[in-house]
């Protein structure tokens, strides 16, 4: 586990580095061990801070959540622009969090923050506290569409 | 490469127009939560536009590597600056305006 | 005209050091002096920065194919200042917390009255 | 902090700080950076974990004693490059004579010179921080 | 041209949070602004050249400066300033007033902003940026000078910063005894 | 230094300008804090794209490193304004629930 976290580490330093001689390839190597040995003393090493299990789903989730930045974006702006025809009609709403695991109820949550016209604004166990700029984003964001689009698998469970 | 051109301009000229548009929206809703929404606005795909707009100008470059790791890191942190704003702004007793009109939601 | 586009840096600095300085002589709330403080330490470091800048130069990291390139000193003696500042800010504001604790308030007026009534 | 999302985030972020403070260190010769930025990048990373998941659980991982000797410790890795170039005959502090050639010893002492530098800079931002954030606990 | 632009406009932000933070009350709301000023300086040194200086000023102010500031508020319990009109404004004024008069009528002499034949430019700086290639390897000329060229200096600043650290620790570093905070605020020294 | 070169840059960033003073009116305006804090929030994001564009404009890739540390850690100091209204300190761990500092919303 903290290995394949190394290599991930240096895969981002490689990326960043864009110089690879003998000696700056050795400091990166010394960087990443340092990192993972400090994340090893934070006990922040686990399937969340480290989510290589969902990747097989992501590319779907990315591109739905693109789709939906753009719509809710373009409805927004509308709000912006003429007040007259669209107006806002800001809500609270308390949406139940169908997903399992921590990471999947934190994609989620942060899904909802990123389509601007909801903000995700508190977390419960079970429950997410929404606000949402006009009635209907919050009646949209409520047919629970979203939430069955969120990648959340747990780590015995992935369908690689 | 003159396609590749006149795409990353019209990235680049949406963006910069709805990152204002955005900026306008923060002066004309009521409040703080409202205005969280046109905050959005900028930080997702205004951010969006014209960091893609600048990887098609930088091409398979370096540039473009950093410019998409950019990308990525906003789009983690941004939203959970919202969310922990908004969060802050609840705990701290700020109270958001609601439309009493429409039914639905909760109290 | 050309002595104003010339200068308008140097002046707009002077307005920001001198708001700085406003604030650390006549507000009376100790952190509110802090951060006029400050204000007047970043109007320095424009004033070093300013005055090592060369129209059309670049930044000083030596690339292929340029050779005019802006003063790096001022760049070296801003960039530790910028460190220590923070540090000697953090003590100021130390001192702030001690201060606190032991007249009760950080207003100016209110520790003088402390310290006359003794 | 109970905010579920802060922590899933930070985790998330945390690692990649430190990384990216780390290739600042040792990119500062090639581009903007060095010892300076890289410490205070670092601590800003710590500050984090600090904040989300508790000073207690931050001092555990990194204890102020460590601290304190580190924060020396940088001081006294760049005295100490001094001090080698010294006893190799050369001027204090001139790295040339640290190895075979100029332009490697240059190299050489100013890569552990920035080192020492983003130690030190490093330990005292977190000293500091932890004074502030610890103050006023029993 | 646009450089000009970009450097009045951000001058221009720069100097109305510097006004707005003179003359707001609420302890949050000016750390929030220093914030903002932050960000402006850094955009400010970009503009001129400072690449270096710029990355110091953004990991300072998006990292430690807002939280240090924020962590003494909190500590000292105040929220707003109490007394924010002063006593007599009149006086502090007329000092910075004629101090300002004074710096000004100083820029007059000062060779134009950007002239590559200022003094400045003219007497250890051309050494560094012809040399320091071949003397150090290293081409970022600031790290050849921060790092070997002056590296006396730059010794001198991390103790600095170094004993910065240790005067805070002394100050107040350490737990507070539990008789002291019952007691009110502790007096003296509770190390 | 800044060259005369793409039209769309400039443009852009001078949209990218106009931005941020919107923003820093609504950073001076208020009217409660919070609006304060999520403008000087706004205004960090909009920090990190002028330095993407000015990297364009400028031809400095070095540049886009100050971007990178603004998307990393420009979100610490608001962690911190919700630590402090939910604990009133940094050093309660957050299993108590201490008494929340007062925020004047003005």
């Amino acid at each position: 586990m903290a290995f394949k976290y190394g290599v991930l580490l240096f895969l981002f330093w490689f990326l960043l580095s864009g110089h690879y001689g003998l000696l700056l390839l050795g400091l990166g190597l010394a960087s990443v061990a340092l990192t993972v040995f400090l994340m090893k003393r934070m006990n922040v090493i686990d399937h969340e801070s480290y989510p290589i299990h969902l990747s097989a789903h992501m590319p779907a989730f990315i591109v739905y959540i693109m789709r939906e930045i753009f719509s809710a974006n373009i409805d927004v702006i509308k709000r912006i622009l003429l007040p007259g025809s669209n107006p806002i009609s800001p809500q609270m709403l308390e949406l139940p969090l169908p997903q399992k695991t921590d990471l999947g109820r934190v994609i989620y949550a942060n899904s909802i923050t990123l389509t601007p016209g909801t903000v995700s604004v508190n977390l419960d166990k079970d429950t997410i506290l929404v606000h949402a700029l006009a009635k209907e984003t919050a009646d949209e964001l409520a047919t629970g569409k979203m939430a069955s689009a969120i990648p959340d698998y747990s780590v015995g469970q992935e369908g690689r | 490469m003159l396609i590749i051109d006149i795409l990353s301009w019209l990235c680049l000229g949406a963006g910069g127009v709805i990152g204002v548009i955005g900026a306008i929206g923060i002066h004309r809703f009521p409040d703080f939560y409202t205005r969280q929404h046109a905050t959005g606005i900028t930080d997702t795909l205004c951010a969006m536009l014209i960091l893609s707009g600048l990887v098609l100008q930088a091409g398979l470059t370096l540039a473009a590597l950093k410019l998409a790791m950019i990308f990525l890191f906003l789009f983690i942190t941004s939203p959970t600056a919202s969310h922990v704003l908004a969060n802050a702004a609840m705990h701290g007793g700020l109270k958001p305006k609601l439309d009493v009109t429409a039914t639905g939601g909760k109290s | 005209m050309d002595f104003f586009i010339g200068h308008y840096n140097y002046w707009i600095v002077i307005i920001l050091m001198m708001l700085g300085f406003y604030t650390v002589i006549s507000k009376g709330n100790l952190v509110k002096k802090i951060v006029g403080l400050n204000i007047f330490q970043v109007s320095v470091f424009l004033l070093y920065i300013s005055i090592g800048t060369v129209t059309g130069g670049a930044a000083p990291i030596t690339t292929e194919g340029v050779v005019l390139y802006s003063n790096p000193l001022p760049h070296v003696l801003i960039l530790t200042a910028i460190v220590v500042g923070v540090a000697t800010t953090a003590l100021g504001l130390a001192l702030v917390v001690r201060i606190k604790e032991s007249y009760g308030t950080i207003e100016e007026d209110e520790i003088h009255e402390c310290d006359h009534s003794l | 902090m109970n905010n579920l999302i802060l922590r899933v985030v930070s985790k998330i972020l945390i690692p990649l700080i430190i990384v990216f403070a780390l290739y600042v260190q040792f990119h500062g010769d090639f581009g903007p950076g060095g010892g300076f930025q890289a410490g205070v990048i670092m601590s800003a990373a710590i500050i984090l974990y600090a904040l989300v998941f508790g000073l207690d659980a931050a001092e555990q991982v990194i204890p102020s004693t460590l601290l304190r000797v580190l924060a020396s410790m940088g001081v006294l890795i760049y005295g100490g490059v001094g001090l080698v170039s010294l006893l190799f005959g050369g001027n204090y502090l001139n790295y040339t004579v640290l190895a075979s050639n100029q332009i490697a010893g240059q190299h050489l002492g100013i890569l552990l010179v920035e080192l020492g530098v983003g130690i030190t800079v490093f330990s005292v931002m977190l000293i500091i921080f932890f004074a502030f954030a610890g103050r006023g606990r029993i | 041209m646009i450089d000009v632009i970009i450097d009045v406009t951000v001058l221009a932000f720069l100097t109305i949070t510097a006004v707005a933070i003179v003359r707001m009350t609420n302890l949050f709301a000016i750390v929030m602004l220093f914030g903002i000023f932050s960000f402006l300086s850094a955009v400010m040194f970009i503009g001129m050249d400072a690449v270096d200086v710029a990355f110091t000023e953004a990991a300072v102010g998006a990292g430690i400066s807002t939280v240090l500031m924020l962590g003494t508020i909190a500590l000292t319990k105040d929220r707003k300033e109490k007394y924010p009109g002063g006593h007599r404004p009149w006086l502090p004024l007329a000092v910075v007033i004629v101090t300002g008069a004074t710096l000004v009528y100083g820029t007059l002499d000062i060779p134009a902003f950007g002239d590559l034949n200022a003094p400045s430019q003219k007497h250890v700086a051309p050494y560094y940026i012809e040399k320091s290639m071949e003397d150090t390897g290293v081409p970022n000329i600031v790290t050849a000078v921060l790092a070997s060229y002056r590296g006396f200096d730059t010794l001198g600043e991390v103790v600095v910063i170094f004993t910065a650290g240790i005067a805070v620790l002394l100050l107040i570093g350490g737990r507070r005894r539990k008789s002291d905070v019952a007691g009110q605020a502790g007096e003296d020294d509770d190390e | 230094m800044l060259s005369e070169g793409n039209l769309m840059f400039i443009a852009v960033s001078l949209a990218i300008l106009v931005t941020m003073a919107l923003a820093l009116a609504r950073a001076l305006m208020g009217p409660t804090v919070y609006d304060r804090i999520a403008a000087a929030n706004m205004f960090g994001t909009k920090t990190v794209l002028f330095i993407a564009v000015l990297s364009f404009l400028s031809g400095r890739m070095d540049l886009l490193d100050i971007a990178l540390v603004y998307a990393l850690i420009n979100f610490i100091g608001v962690v911190a304004v919700l630590k402090l209204v939910d604990h009133g300190d940094f050093h309660s761990s957050g299993k108590e629930e201490s008494k929340a500092a007062e925020v004047d919303q003005c």
